[in-house]
């Protein structure tokens, strides 16, 4: 056994170290696309490393003969790279550190950089010594759906105990907890052709598209264009693929009709040939610039797409196959030929197809030892210089922490062990197909090449060629790509012919499907991420969750951050095995996007902070914010709430003083928001008619009157006023919610109800500056800005007056005798630029009166005085009848929702009434939000008489005063009620009123 | 009584100017605009008396025209924005009326909008971080209603790649003004 | 998702909104004797066809157009928008 | 088979010989007492109920699929009784009752972890919506406790307080609500009712009605004819097509909504959140997935996904909610198909058909509503009246004007 023990990296490194590589790399070799001539160094778990420009962290740490990288979700098993790609299930780390540090980042895909920070993850204290490997020798108790049967008893200890346990145990990596310094991006892109993937196929394609002329989009997820050209060793025509792939990326790059976005990933397809792609922009950087986005968010629309996204290995299921040092053979390959690493100086092979033996060929030639090549086909062709094990498998291995050699059972049924720090393997390999699935399409399988290809629904315009489809060799890899483009430029109307494409190589594919080792009473790993093991599988065959679905929500094989990329055809191979059925019987999980997980910052884009929505501001902004006005959102509109004067400690002081001066003098208020729509044609008013449930057909011109719409299923909706300027000339206005809302109603009414009606609508909301300037001293105050010809006299213009007039000597503006304070009032609307200066004009010539500006605080105060309601009383679910409005309603004419109105339902005897509430105690205050009881008696759900939708402290009434919505409240003025909020522990004695606490008569409004 | 002295859309009294390097964004405002809506029936009276006004056809849809003093493009079926100089033609939606008559419903929309106009070679690689139209192969006399950043917006192609005039709802105006600048400094 | 406009070209959706079956451009008669019944049914009631089917769409960041698409449900595939104003002529509303 | 700990040890130590299925795969009978289409949540509830509150064990769920395999297996897992309207709240307070001792009823661990909900306001008179709310809760027997912005910071003090477009004022926080192992509660009520004789027949697609003088007397399936006295369509996010096969319009449409999963993380949401000023809600799975929603595509739809926009308008409002979430990795999207009804809440009901049931229009709250649904369907079926809390529930409520609308938003489906 002495053999076994020998530390084969130790003597690899000196001879290395003769060779004189790199310091410290002992597992670097010859050749390979990395710049020797700018070594970088990096950290993994604090130590220091060195590797080069064109290293991943993986292939860098593979250089440092690091092998363990990770450990595994559930059972904590130490694991090494499996893949060189983003399909990477084990090497995960957290990269970066502080705000920037990301979680579960696959070491196969991160770019090296100087000074890059990475740290392992999901153990504990360090990656050598995992307390929580425990787990692994638990794990005959940790089976799939374990859960499910046990932590039931005690009831209490779920949650107290087993549950939080659990949770500190799962998870992978920690995120940072701190906002992300960078920024993002987002960006629109327009193509006839977006071709996916850069290796042959897509770089075949993008040559014959190119030189057509079309708009061509070429995206690669890797920092290099070439794909599987970089991973290997035979050449195109007379060259390397290397060089074949820069001459062509040069090509390319010199056509501007061809854009070429590498480090971008499509993520999804989406319906009619959209979709997104993420470009990683800074992700091979310390940092981005300042101000420059870290990654963008593209969204392409493709007239055709063109998938040439290539295929992945697969590996087979063995005893012990998740040791680290055990990984794909083409990955092995690929760290070989294009990084020139290798994970040991004495590797092995196990595969069921021809292309594992080129591993072989090519780390031979590497000078790598192959000890190895262990075929489970009985037919196997020989390979150069390594001893070939045909019909032979690979049972069992060992090593603690790495691969230190593996036992096989050869085809004459004797085992041997052999020593070797590194296993390829290769099961075959699938296409990669998951893009065509995001519309559900639906994978067939491909008896010759023992894989699914791209078939039922795929995206419409989508085509696929090369290995994505099936086309494994390099020549067909080409041509399919050269063919499709032609064949999808042929649909678009471009005449063009296929790029001429050099010589290569042209195997067939030869494979015989081996899924997993049958012997063996250890585990044998399908999912190495989720810890997914055959015996799982068998477990859920046994248990009935036999369908595809089943299997994986049962066992959470394919659920991990691979999304199943190289481990649900091993799944699904043994569960048709179990099942005695064929693979697509059991058919494959639905492949969904994104193709690889994408930060969420990238999706956020620009739209944080702040600027998560737009912000809009009132005319009179700048004035407001010079003069102590706390602001508040109403929708995207920042609005005045009050407006502090100095010595004023307590909003309530502000708003207040603001009331009080209204009623007393003279107030204004920016009411711009409100929206404000043209309603002009022959048949305006006729319009006006069934948009509103009250009737205008015989407003006067230049007057106001108040309408309330209905939603067609009778319940009110939105209110306002319409004034009529001409006989076909209305303006409208809704309230600031529903602006964006009652105009689309208008259009649909306009143009799909009664498109015969000439009637044209614009919104004017933003054209005009509207104020408020209400108080009996409004009319006074207003003689100073209103340009004398004007008679404004309550004669001249009484109330529900409006008029075009001028002001401040000439400038244009509307008047409006409208008010929703309930003092005699006037809303006057100047264009918008003026707005800040009229703000200035009403309060200098309002000096004399005490002119006083006043918030959306005082407006709801007076509002609530005056028992006008809102959206807390419009809330969509009350009628007219409820907010006192009922005769409104004409029943004589056709407007939306006067026959829904009818119904049962929304005339019952007991229906809630809009009444105003008064607390018993003037100390007391009203809670908007509370329900009405009975003064006595039970407090539940079954005695609620009603609610209390706003409140707020009347200065006026001296007390705090509310309005709410009664059942048969109309008939119950006077009695006493007990308006409760059991959410804070309040119960208040309240009477009930009318609504219209401040001049009931509306005197003061025509005053 | 003081005279009212007006703010730009931004809030100041004098019009914005960014420059990066390729890119000017201009903040503008001395353009009055009035909307025209055919009356039903009226569609080719509506036309004519625009295009006495105008010394241009009103134009088609998704671009714009010029015409003497005016600019006029399409908003939509039988409705387009004129546009003309304030300083001579602040009542722009009067004169409008007194054209068209009963053929024509006019508003005033001045002070509805905000514009910027964006010159320079980097229009293209600036607009693609904001806008879903495909700009570049757009063509002069381009007029569309699109969003930008959640920002509802009429964008004017006056040279593809190198000249548009972008008009947002004025109380927008921030908002769009910080994406444009946002923009700008991810691309320059 | 794209939305061929019927006067300005393949649009993307995201820049219109929604509202639902074409069938709402038929408001029935509020004079009628079964008024109530139709209103009801008008207001309440859905095919909601898995397959094709007509709706409106409204082109808010646009040129303020509706439109009646038809659209299958199941593929999403679009196979004719019209102007919802030549379509509601075409079921007889006017005035 | 009963679960327990010592039986997973027990097996752990006898190589896991003895587990057996956890539900059988029989050949349907002939004629059922009560055959419920759609072997969901709610179908196999009922059926669970049926048999073991009712004692009607001659029952017959059929699956067009795989049980689970709808929107039981592709919601956000969350559970709560917070709804406003008396039509509503007693019937989700019942069904809160139910999951908080699910698990020993039907003896299988589904996971139900009452983490709290939080429902996030950002203005007045959000905070006064969420105040009534609340009293209605407390009212109907369920909990709430209203939250100022201290509170709220207390509890998740990573969310945006200083720099938000929309400041959040407060929140109404529902201690009792939480989130459940979703496909656990299909597993889990599908072992239970199959163990009491129930037949789970999968891959048996329902492809008519037999219907003769107003009654209905079974089904054609794609396995041949079933016969049954009451026929009870539980299939929500379907209703319209299975029941369009007995002549009938339904007062619904189906539209998609997207759901979505992070990479695994170490524990960062203790919690479910709702964000009050975008369409953002978000909780933390037991694996350590972060997992999320926003609102509907908006367009009627049968399939099971979305569009790029909504998932953009989904995490926009994430970030703005959480903006340390911008290096946390999207993992996973989906879509579940809805019964979206005309005022947001769903239909237990008899129809005009003798003999037809009606169980659909969950809307997105279909998950949380399973045991009660499945308890008050059962009782329909069993006793022929109403459940208690779900006589509201009627699909002639519009004809009468009693629409049960939480938002207030109308007759538009995608706006629920």
């Amino acid at each position: 056994m002495s053999d076994m023990t020998v530390n084969s990296g130790v003597a690899f490194t000196s001879d290395r170290a003769a060779k004189g590589t790199a310091k410290g790399q002992s597992h670097r070799l010859t050749g390979g696309l990395v710049e020797r001539a700018k070594p970088l160094s990096f950290t993994f778990d604090g130590k220091t490393f060195q590797g080069f420009e064109g290293d991943t962290l993986a292939s860098a740490l593979m250089a440092n003969g690091v092998k363990l990288m990770g450990r595994s979700f559930k059972y904590h098993r130490p694991r090494g790279v499996l893949t060189a790609g983003s399909e990477e299930p084990n090497a995960l780390v957290e990269l970066r550190s502080g705000a920037r540090q990301e979680p579960n980042t696959r070491a196969t895909v991160a770019e090296l950089y100087d000074g890059l920070e990475a740290k392992s993850q999901n153990r504990w204290p360090s990656l050598e010594h995992d307390m929580l490997s425990i787990n692994d020798k638990l794990s005959n108790f940790l089976t799939a759906g374990f859960y499910y049967k046990t932590f039931m008893w005690p009831k209490t200890f779920w949650e107290k105990l087993y549950e939080p346990i659990i949770r500190r145990a799962a998870g992978l990596g920690s995120a940072s907890g701190e906002e992300d310094p960078d920024v993002y991006d987002k960006g629109f892109l327009h193509c006839d052709l977006l071709i996916i993937g850069a290796g042959p196929a897509g770089l075949a394609a993008a040559l014959t598209a190119g030189r057509s002329g079309a708009r061509v989009i070429l995206t690669e997820e890797d920092f290099l264009l070439g794909g599987r050209l970089n991973a290997e060793s035979f050449g195109l025509g007379d060259m390397s693929g290397m060089d074949w792939v820069g001459q062509t990326q040069a090509e390319l790059a010199a056509m501007d009709n061809v854009r070429i976005l590498p480090r971008c990933t499509v993520i999804g397809s989406y319906d009619h040939g959209v979709y997104g792609a993420v470009e990683r922009l800074a992700d091979h950087v310390l940092a981005p610039e300042p101000g420059k986005p870290r990654q963008i968010l593209w969204r392409i629309y493709s007239k055709r797409a063109l998938l040439c996204a290539g295929s992945t290995e697969r590996p087979i299921a063995f005893e012990n196959n998740d040791r680290p040092g055990i990984m794909l053979a083409g990955a092995m390959r690929a760290y070989a030929n294009r990084w020139a690493v290798t994970p040991d100086q004495r590797v092995a092979i196990f595969t069921n197809n021809d292309d594992g033996h080129r591993t072989a060929t090519d780390l031979i030639a590497k000078g790598v030892e192959v000890a190895a090549v262990v075929d489970t086909r009985a037919d196997a062709p020989t390979v150069e210089g390594t001893e070939l094990f045909a019909g032979a498998q690979v049972v069992d291995t060992k090593g603690k922490l790495g691969l230190e050699w593996i036992r096989i059972r050869t085809a004459s049924g004797v085992t041997r062990d052999i020593p070797v720090g590194a296993l390829g393997v290769s099961g075959g390999w699938n296409p990669n197909v998951h893009l065509t699935c995001h519309q559900r399409g639906k994978p067939e399988w491909r008896e010759d090449i023992a894989a699914f290809v791209p078939a039922g629904d795929i995206p419409v315009g989508m085509s696929v060629a090369g290995a994505a489809n099936g086309a494994f060799s390099t020549s067909a890899a080409l041509r399919t790509g050269a063919d499709s483009a032609v064949a999808s430029l042929a649909a678009l109307g471009f005449d063009v012919a296929p790029a001429d494409l050099p010589e290569a190589e042209d195997a067939p594919v030869n494979v015989t499907p081996f899924w997993f080792v049958k012997e063996g009473k250890g585990r044998a790993w399908i999912d190495q991420q989720n810890d997914v093991t055959v015996k799982d599988v068998k477990l859920a065959h046994q248990e009935n969750f036999r369908s595809v679905e089943h299997l994986k929500r049962y066992t959470t094989l394919g659920m991990a951050t691979d999304q199943g990329k190289t481990s649900n055809m091993g799944g699904l191979a043994v569960m048709a095995e179990l099942a005695g059925k064929e693979i697509p019987q059991i058919g494959t999980t639905i492949f969904r996007p994104p193709y690889t997980p994408v930060a969420m910052g990238t999706f956020g884009g620009r739209s944080r902070g702040k600027e998560f929505r737009p912000t809009r501001l009132t005319p009179s902004h700048k004035w407001a914010a010079e003069n102590g006005a706390t602001f508040v959102e109403v929708g995207q509109w920042l609005r005045a709430q009050w407006y502090e004067k100095p010595g004023e400690t307590h909003w309530r002081q502000s708003v207040d003083r603001e009331a009080l001066a209204t009623r007393s003098s003279v107030g204004i208020c920016d009411v711009t928001t409100l929206g404000k729509i043209d309603v002009q044609g022959a048949d305006a008013a006729t319009f006006l008619n069934r948009i509103y449930a009250n009737a205008f057909g015989k407003l006067a011109v230049g007057k106001v009157r108040y309408g309330l719409m209905l939603r067609e299923d009778g319940i009110c909706y939105d209110d306002g006023t319409a004034a009529r300027f001409a006989e076909d000339h209305f303006v409208v206005t809704t309230t600031t919610a529903n602006a964006v809302v009652v105009y689309r109603n208008m259009e649909f009414a306009r143009q799909c109800l009664w498109p015969d009606l000439d009637v044209q609508i614009i919104s004017t909301t933003e054209a005009w500056a509207q104020f408020a300037v209400a108080g009996p001293k409004s009319r006074d105050l207003l003689r100073k800005i209103v340009d004398a010809d004007h008679d404004i006299s309550n004669e001249a213009f009484p109330f529900m007056g409006c008029a075009e007039i001028t002001v401040c000597g000439g400038v244009r503006a509307r008047l409006f005798r409208i008010s929703f304070s309930g003092e005699m009032a006037y809303e006057i609307a100047v264009p918008t630029r003026y707005g800040n200066a009229m703000m200035e004009a009403l309060m200098e010539a309002g000096e004399a009166f005490g002119a006083t500006p006043y918030g959306t605080e005082a407006l709801g105060v007076m509002r609530i005085e005056k028992g006008h309601v809102t959206g807390n009383e419009l809330n969509g679910t009350t009628t007219a009848l409820n907010i006192g409005l009922g005769r409104m309603v004409s029943q004589k004419k056709d407007s939306i929702g006067t026959v829904n109105s009818r119904r049962e339902g929304l005339n019952a005897e007991d229906a809630l009434n809009l009444v105003g509430l008064k607390p018993v105690a003037a100390t007391e205050p009203v809670v908007p939000g509370s329900h009405l009881m009975a003064e006595t008696g039970e407090v539940h759900a079954k005695t609620d008489q009603g609610y209390v939708t706003s409140a707020a402290y009347s200065p006026h009434i001296g007390s705090s005063i509310g309005l709410g919505f009664l059942k048969n409240g109309s008939a119950r003025m006077g009695e006493r009620l007990r308006a409760v909020n059991p959410l804070q522990g309040q119960e208040v004695l309240v009477e009930v009123v009318s609504a219209h606490f401040i001049d009931p008569e509306g005197e003061r409004l025509r005053g | 009584m003081a005279e009212l002295k007006a703010l730009t859309a931004l809030g100041g009294y004098e019009p914005r100017v960014d420059e990066f390097a390729g890119l000017i964004i201009r903040e503008v405002t001395d353009r009055a605009l009035a909307s025209l809506a055919a009356r039903l029936g009226s569609e080719a009276d509506c036309a004519a008396a625009a295009k006495g006004l105008l010394g241009a056809v009103l134009p088609e849809p998704a671009t714009w025209v010029a015409g003497g003093d005016f600019t006029a493009w399409w908003m939509g079926p039988d409705q387009w924005m004129i546009d003309a100089d304030y300083a001579s033609h602040t009542l722009l939606a009067a004169e409008l009326k007194s054209v068209v008559g009963g053929a024509g419903s006019v508003t005033e929309q001045t002070d509805g909008w905000c514009r910027f106009d964006l010159e320079g070679s980097s229009c293209f690689d600036v607009l693609e971080r904001l806008c879903q139209l495909d700009l570049r192969s757009g063509t002069a006399g381009d007029a569309q209603r699109t969003a930008l950043e959640h920002v509802g917006c009429f964008l004017l192609c006056r040279e593809p790649g190198r000249h548009y005039s972008l008009l947002g709802p004025r109380s927008s105006a921030g908002s769009l003004h910080h994406a444009l600048m946002t923009a700008a400094g991810s691309v320059l | 998702m794209i939305i061929n406009h019927p006067i300005l070209g393949p649009r993307d959706a995201q820049e219109f909104t929604y509202l639902g079956d074409a069938s709402l451009i038929e408001r029935p008669d509020p004079q009628a004797e079964n008024a109530d019944e139709t209103f009801h049914d008008y207001v309440y009631l859905r095919d909601n066809p898995a397959g094709e089917h007509q709706e409106l769409w409204y082109h808010e960041q646009g040129d303020r157009s509706w439109l009646v698409v038809t659209r299958n449900t199941l593929t999403h595939e679009i196979t004719d928008v019209q102007l919802a104003r030549d379509a509601a002529r075409a079921r007889g509303r006017s005035k | 088979m009963r679960y327990s700990g010592l039986r997973v040890i027990k097996e752990a130590l006898t190589g896991h010989k003895g587990w057996t299925p956890q539900w059988r795969n029989p050949e349907a009978k002939k004629h059922y007492d009560v055959i419920i289409i759609g072997g969901g949540g709610h179908g196999l509830a009922t059926a669970y109920y049926l048999a073991k509150v009712h004692g009607v064990t001659n029952v017959a769920v059929l699956e067009k699929g795989y049980i689970g395999g709808g929107n039981v297996g592709r919601n956000t897992t969350i559970i709560r009784s917070n709804y406003l309207l008396d039509g509503n709240e007693p019937f989700y307070e019942l069904s809160l009752k139910l999951w908080e001792n699910l698990e020993q009823d039907f003896n299988y661990n589904a996971m139900v972890s009452q983490r709290g909900i939080l429902n996030l306001f950002h203005t007045d008179a959000q905070r006064d919506a969420a105040r009534r709310r609340g009293n209605a809760m407390i009212l109907n027997g369920s909990d709430a406790e209203l939250l100022d912005q201290d509170g709220v910071r207390a509890m998740y003090p990573f969310m945006d307080f200083e720099n938000a477009r929309f400041p959040i004022k407060g929140g109404l926080l529902h201690r009792r609500g939480g989130t459940v192992r979703h496909d656990a509660v299909a597993w889990g009520y599908a072992r239970g009712a199959d163990m009491r004789g129930v037949d789970i027949i999968q891959n048996c697609e329902v492809t008519g009605f037999k219907i003769e003088d107003g009654k209905c007397l079974g089904v054609e399936t794609t396995k041949g004819f079933i016969g049954a006295n009451k026929v009870a369509s539980c299939v929500a996010g379907s209703s319209s097509r299975v029941m369009e096969k007995a002549g009938m319009r339904l007062p619904i449409e189906s539209h998609v909504l997207q759901a979505f999963v992070s990479e695994g993380l170490k524990p960062l949401i203790d919690g479910v959140i709702t964000f009050g000023a975008g369409h953002f809600y978000v909780s933390q799975s037991d694996k350590g997935g972060l997992v999320f929603g926003g609102d509907l595509d908006m367009y009627n739809t049968y399939a099971q996904r979305g569009n790029l926009p909504v998932v953009e308008d989904v995490i926009e409002s994430g970030m703005a909610l959480i903006p340390s979430l911008g290096r946390v990795r999207l993992l996973r999207g989906w879509g579940g198909v809805m019964d979206m009804s005309m005022d947001g809440s769903p239909f237990i009901d008899k129809t005009h058909i003798d003999g037809l049931y009606f169980n659909g229009g969950w809307c997105y709250g279909g998950f949380k509503a399973t045991p009660a649904s499945g308890w008050c369907y059962a009782h329909l079926l069993a006793t022929g009246n109403s459940h208690e809390v779900a006589t509201e529930y009627r699909l002639d409520r519009f004809k009468r004007g009693y629409a049960i609308d939480e938002k207030g938003v109308g007759p538009q489906p995608n706006l629920h």
